[in-house]
């Protein structure tokens, strides 16, 4: 990790009025995203996990202020892009990109592949006439399309063909970041080890960085190089892979990584089985965001009194592993 | 071994369709044992759903009908009956429970009453007996305060809790087997683990076989006795859930296992599948899987395997199955995208 | 759904469309009557035998006269001692020919000729659908009808859904106060009842006016009418459509909000819109002939379906001469259905989701 | 629940200003002036000009003469006065109101009663020669205009002389008994009602058509077949009550159509209802009677609106709720 950080999130939120009433007065806030710091390093992968409704989704499209953030700061190459004007956010785009998740939506069905991607390079002057042809070609096969298949419309794909061709749209600006949102989760079983391998040679191929957000933790650890664990709005662990697989020290981590099923017969483990729902981020639990459902703080009501009264700071208890927990 | 419960055979169930027949299920074959899990795991379009609402005969009808096969219940043919006497079967020998939990219940009837009419209708059980016995099925599914619970609607409850709701409604009338179709896909992690318990604790509790239809081999592994992998509109291998995750005797479900990223197990790049799943209206010709299979021989180009015996309880559609049974070849050919 | 599928294969939305639309046999069958409505309506002056105004004062309520094998039909002549009864001349027979000089016309306003496709030699006439109560001639007023009546609800709905794409395009993607204003004046409009607003507003226009300025008047009158439902139902559509993955992308890569707007949410509405138009023209033409058979619209002697139809309100006219109101009628019955059949097979083309049941 | 009726009442007001306001600034724009109207009458008297013009200062600019309409209906409820019928307009429109409602009640009972059963029908027995006929009967309907199919009606009424071809009641209705008397409007109602009605059957037919196959093909239709319940027991219970809810919401949007339909027949049956008088005071330039019809005829549709978003409610739990 460089010391300058390609990315640097800092306190970000994004909360949301929820209107009521006679005059649709405003009567609360759903704090989708609600302090979210972090920093992504060049040639890095940063994964974002959570359950819906944690804020994972929101806070990548605030980075690229396709929601507006409330407020905080997100600095990209040392510039602030909450601070940007409209033509300046435009220029700013190109440098950073986003994947969504659906295949099926993220596509404009009226608009041939080929012209998707035109379209890219013509509204930032990267090529016209005959080297934009070229460019788009030589996109459609860096994704492992033909080229070709530039002529054809989005509904002659199937998703796994439609995910490469949202990327190869991303990577038409020669972006230096993208923000992966959930890209495999909607693809069949077999079709999602091919897109994350792409994905890994895109990024070693162009030395591109990843925000990667995702709830599947399989894929997070195999594709990232730090994790960072998003609950009710708020990041509650954030470290290096190796240090979040290997020695999580967020009861809400522990509980999510023994959750997740293991494709293997043999290692039948131990779940720890959290009780009750995520509760809603429009009015999120008085002190820690966890308590109610967590398992260390309900089985000792000393700890929980403290759980209860204030809300734990996200604090480095080795380096480069933060935690926000008071029992951590 | 306990006895087998439900059995399907060479069951065809195709869409008549304006762009022509798509034989989604085409020639599906496997057994369900009393008290025990049988997964069917497949990808989208590999007919693992519609083989399980064949099993109900809730095929939507037209386009789809069920054009030839049997489906033993306790020895006796689902396909033969008549439609009251099928009826009697649905929701009271047989259960179903479905993917999306905010969709499956219908809006507008409270939760209790969706539960009551279950049992109203298959034991004729009067309006109190019947809301007395949906709030004692709630408390079984473990929601909290059942009696408020069974008054409120669908969309005043989570996922989470509307998937017990569900499954409440399923296991009213003590069903023997329960279709589970993909029941916690819908669902974050942290519930999904609270539903596969409630499940394993309930089919313990009333010894129910279940059939468990879903996609994710994390969810087999965590759950299932047997497995069934489809592909394409039929089972390619069919074995005991150890058998297949530790000795896969088909190149597709060795290529699934391989391709599939494992917490703790590090790899520079994940193996890989080629090609896209086949479209149900348009399968290739010879075995299904051959132009995405790495160790295809020119056989497999133009002759559909047959399903053959590598060992006791463990079936599969592959002209190399004995190879591949035998540890000489691998069956997910090492390839790389 | 899956990879390339052959039978469409680089076709565009609105190719395939196009195809399934041809494929679509009612639909075709009500493509083509159109083009022959409008046909009709164009040639009018050359297809009708006599002009709008043409009376024939010995003839009012002349009914219909039958064509007889080559070509020929009978000469009558009022019945002595009967009102509004006609008897043949014995042994005369009235030849039609063809292409023969008359009134002087225009062809589409520009194109001067007084050739008429058929006629009888004066002083006989020919009715082929029967002589109104001035002796005029029905089916020459169908035909100049149509000009009114078929055209009125295309100006209309071209006029009222420009307005309406453009403010509630403007509505759904500013949001703010032209939201409000735009949303407000809407509401204000869909308040009141459609024909009550259609006779407030054809009351602000001065009660006499000529044929033209009465024209100009009717299709105002229904495209201030049409504008405020069409707005709700484009900016619901694009405020959807502004939150899809795509356009989010679009905005990812930098576009302007002009072009965001133009490029990729409005023609993502172009199948509804064109579907809606389609259906709402009958509800246009039937604001016409509202209009006309309440006397507030296109006055006679001009001819419009409207107020052929009004001429036919009276019980006495009803009792003694039904095709009065059965030739205007059966023009209306025919336009209106063809629009909706070809509206319903623009349907089905254009989104294929909306009907047949059933998914595999 | 309340709150919501007290919102939507609140949210009601600053629409019939709007409607009030472009009505008022139409009938400025027509050629002519009230007083025009009023001084060539020779039966308006000159004191009840001096009140008028006292009142609603009709030489001052438009804005202020609004304004003080506005003043006077809401503090006095004075819609102003009609010189044509020598009456407050209030007075002239109440019965006529009242007429329209019934025509437009018997209408949407024509309509809905056969358009949910029907459409219900085609739904189940769809792709057969049931929906087929249903559907080919529907264009034919559709295709016949309200100002088409009264006429057809009119004709009928008078070649078979079963109906009575136009009015409300009989000449010696008055001094008719309660029962026959109910029987002879009863009798009078038929045929506008079948204008009103039929037209938007066909439309309202198809959408149920539509709606129940859409909820046809929801997740939790097939959990209650899943249950072992009867075909006929899923669209009843399963079903209907889901299929309805969009049709409630439609009831809302057509209410519009079905009040300008009730316009067509009254003009053709000569009922005396609000559009008959509305036509009336246009012609005869009576400018405070149309701007009180039009008035009244939105204050119908907004109050019918409300009634369709509480039917909504009391149908839909998810609204209910929200």
């Amino acid at each position: 990790m460089s010391d300058q950080p390609l990315l640097d999130v800092r306190d970000l939120r994004v909360h949301y009025p929820i209107r009521q009433g006679v005059f649709s007065r405003v009567t609360g806030q759903v704090r989708a995203v609600d302090g979210v710091s972090f920093t992504i390093g060049k040639g890095e992968t940063l994964g974002l996990v959570g359950e819906s409704g944690c804020g994972k989704t929101t806070t990548g499209r605030a980075i690229l202020r396709l929601v507006e953030p409330t407020s905080g700061t997100v600095r990209f190459g040392g510039e602030d892009v909450t601070a940007l004007d409209r033509a300046s956010l435009r220029r700013m785009r190109r440098r950073m990109q986003i994947v969504f998740q659906d295949p099926y939506s993220s596509l404009n069905p009226r608009l041939t592949v080929g012209s998707m991607l035109g379209e890219a390079l013509e509204i930032h002057d990267l090529a016209r006439g005959q080297a934009a042809q070229d460019r788009i070609a030589e996109l459609l096969r860096t994704v492992g399309l033909s080229p070709d298949h530039a002529r054809r419309y989005p509904h002659e794909f199937s998703g796994g063909q439609r995910q490469r061709i949202g990327i190869a749209r991303a990577l038409a600006v020669e972006p230096e970041f993208l923000v992966l949102d959930e890209p495999v989760s909607a693809l069949d079983v077999s079709i999602q080890a091919q897109v994350v391998n792409l994905l890994q040679e895109l990024q070693e191929r162009f030395g591109l960085t990843y925000l990667f957000v995702a709830h599947d933790l399989s894929v997070v650890e195999h594709i990232s190089t730090r994790v960072a664990v998003m609950y009710l709005g708020r990041i509650v662990e954030i470290a290096s892979r190796d240090a979040l697989y290997g020695d999580a020290r967020h009861p809400y981590t522990k509980a999510l990584l023994s959750a997740a099923p293991v494709p293997d017969p043999t290692r039948r483990s131990e779940r720890i089985v959290l009780t009750g729902d995520v509760p809603s981020p429009a009015q999120p639990p008085q002190g820690c965001r966890f308590h109610p459902r967590c398992f260390v703080a309900q089985a000792d009501p000393a700890k929980l009194e403290r759980c209860r009264a204030a809300e734990p700071e996200l604090r480095e208890i080795a380096p480069g592993h933060w935690v926000s927990c008071h029992h951590a | 071994m306990s006895e087998t419960i439900l059995e399907v055979r060479g069951l065809h169930t195709h869409f008549f369709t304006e762009e022509g027949v798509v034989r989604a299920v085409d020639g599906v074959s496997y057994a369900l044992r009393a008290g025990e899990t049988l997964a069917v795991v497949g990808e989208s379009g590999s007919g693992k759903s519609v083989t399980a609402l064949s099993i109900l005969r809730l095929v939507a009808s037209p386009p789809g009908r069920i054009v030839s096969g049997e489906i033993l219940f306790r020895g006796a043919d689902l396909l033969k009956l008549a439609e009251g006497d099928m009826r009697k079967i649905r929701g009271r020998r047989i259960s179903m429970i479905f993917q999306e939990p905010m969709t499956s219940l219908n809006p507008v009837h409270t939760c209790g009453a969706q539960i009551a009419e279950v049992v109203e209708l298959h034991e004729g059980l009067s309006r109190d007996a019947a809301h007395a016995r949906a709030i004692e099925m709630l408390k079984l599914v473990g929601i909290p305060s059942p009696e408020q619970r069974a008054n409120e609607y669908p969309h005043q409850l989570s996922g989470g809790m509307r998937q017990r709701v569900m499954i409440a409604m399923a296991l009213a009338c003590r069903p023997d087997v329960l279709i589970a179709d993909e029941p916690t896909t819908a669902l974050d992690v942290t519930i999904q683990a609270q539903i596969l318990e409630l499940l394993a604790r309930l089919r313990r509790e009333l010894g129910m076989a279940v059939l468990l239809v879903t996609h994710d081999l994390g969810v087999v592994a965590e759950t299932a006795d047997h497995v069934a992998v489809m592909y394409a509109g039929q089972v390619v291998e069919h074995a005991g859930v150890r058998e297949v995750f530790a000795r896969p005797c088909h190149p597709y479900t060795a290529g699934l296992l391989a391709s599939l990223p494992r917490m703790g197990e590090r790899r520079e790049r994940l193996r890989v599948i080629p090609g896209n799943v086949p479209n149900p209206a348009r399968f290739p010709s010879g075995c299904r899987f051959h132009p995405r299979c790495p160790v295809a021989i020119d056989r497999c180009r133009t002759e559909a395997p047959e399903v053959v015996t590598i060992a006791e309880g463990h079936d599969s559609r592959c002209w190399r199955a004995a190879e591949l049974a035998a540890g000489t070849l691998d069956g997910a050919g090492g390839t790389r995208a | 759904m899956t990879d390339g599928v052959a039978t469409t294969a680089g076709l565009s939305p609105a190719g395939r469309a196009w195809r399934a639309l041809r494929a679509n046999r009612a639909g075709s069958v009500a493509g083509t009557v159109l083009l022959v409505l409008y046909a009709l309506a164009a040639l009018a002056p050359f297809l009708a035998p006599y002009d709008e105004g043409d009376m024939d004062r010995l003839r009012f309520f002349h009914p219909s006269m039958p064509v007889h094998a080559g070509g020929w039909v009978e000469v009558t002549r009022p019945a002595a001692g009967a009102v509004n009864a006609y008897e043949t001349v014995p042994g005369a027979r009235a030849p039609l020919r063809w292409f023969v000089k008359g009134a002087p016309w225009k062809l589409l306003g520009l194109v001067p000729s007084d050739r008429h496709l058929f006629g009888v030699d004066a002083p006989a006439r020919v009715y082929l659908f029967g002589a109104d109560a001035m002796g005029r001639d029905v089916f020459s007023r169908l035909l100049y009808g149509a000009q009114v009546s078929l055209t009125v609800g295309l100006v209309g709905i071209l006029i009222s859904f420009t307005l309406g794409l453009l403010l509630g395009g403007l509505a759904g993607y500013l949001g703010g106060w032209v939201d409000t204003l735009v949303m407000r004046s809407a509401e204000v409009f869909l308040s009141i009842p459609a024909l009550y607003l259609i006779v407030a507003l054809r009351a602000a226009f001065p009660a006499h006016l000529s044929s033209r300025q009465v024209y100009v008047a009717i299709v105002v009158v229904l495209a201030f009418v049409g504008w405020a439902s069409l707005a709700r139902v484009i900016r619901g559509m694009v405020l959807s459509i502004r939150r899809a993955e795509y356009v989010l992308a679009a905005e990812a890569l930098g576009m302007s909000r002009a072009r965001v707007l133009v490029r990729h949410i409005l023609p993502n509405t172009a199948s509804f819109v064109i579907v809606a138009a389609t259906v709402a023209v009958p509800g246009y033409i039937l604001g016409e002939v509202f209009l006309s058979f309440l006397g507030m619209g296109v006055q006679e002697p001009a001819a419009s379906w409207g107020n052929m139809l009004g001429a036919a309100r009276s019980v006495s006219v009803l009792r003694d001469h039904p095709w009065l109101l059965f030739a205007p009628g059966a023009a209306i019955f025919v336009t209106v259905m063809t629009f909706h059949v070809f509206g319903d097979a623009l349907r089905d083309a254009l989104d294929p989701r909306q009907e047949s049941g059933g998914r595999p | 629940m309340r709150t919501f009726v007290l919102r939507r009442m609140l949210e009601a007001i600053p629409v019939l200003f709007g409607v009030s306001a472009l009505t008022f600034l139409l009938l400025q724009l027509a050629p002519g002036d009230f007083l025009d109207a009023f001084a060539e009458n020779p039966s308006v008297s000159a004191a009840q000009l001096d009140q008028m013009s006292r009142n609603f200062g009709l030489d001052r600019p438009w804005a202020v003469q609004y304004a003080l309409y506005v003043k006077n209906v809401l503090l006095h409820l004075d819609f102003g006065q009609s010189f044509s019928y020598h009456q407050p307009v209030f007075r002239v429109l109440w019965h006529g109101m009242g007429n329209t409602l019934l025509l437009a009640i018997a209408g949407a009972c024509v309509t809905w009663g056969l358009a949910l059963p029907l459409g219900l029908l085609a739904a189940a027995r769809r792709g057969t020669w049931v929906d087929r006929v249903l559907s080919i009967g529907s264009f034919a309907l559709l295709s016949l205009p309200e100002v088409l199919s009264g006429l057809l009606l009119l004709l009928f009424a008078f070649r078979t002389g079963w109906f009575p071809i136009g009015g409300m009641h009989d000449l010696d209705h008055d001094r008719m008994a309660f029962v026959p008397r109910v029987f002879d409007t009863l009798r009078h109602l038929v045929l506008p009602a079948l204008v009103v009605g039929l037209v938007p059957l066909a439309a309202r037919m198809r959408q149920m058509r539509s709606s129940v196959l859409d909820v046809l093909r929801l997740d939790w239709v097939t959990t209650a077949r899943a249950k072992g319940l009867s075909e006929r027991d899923v669209l009843v219970r399963h079903v209907l009550p889901n299929a309805l809810n969009p049709l409630i919401t439609l009831f809302g949007f057509t209410l519009g159509s079905l009040l300008s339909g009730a316009f067509v027949a009254e003009a053709v049956f000569a009922w005396p209802g609000l559009g008959s008088l509305t036509l009336e005071a246009i012609q005869r330039q009576d400018q405070y009677l149309v701007l009180g019809a039009v008035l009244m005829a939105s204050a119908m549709l907004v109050a019918g609106n409300l009634v369709a978003d509480l039917l909504l409610a009391f149908a839909d739990p998810r609204v209910r709720h929200d």
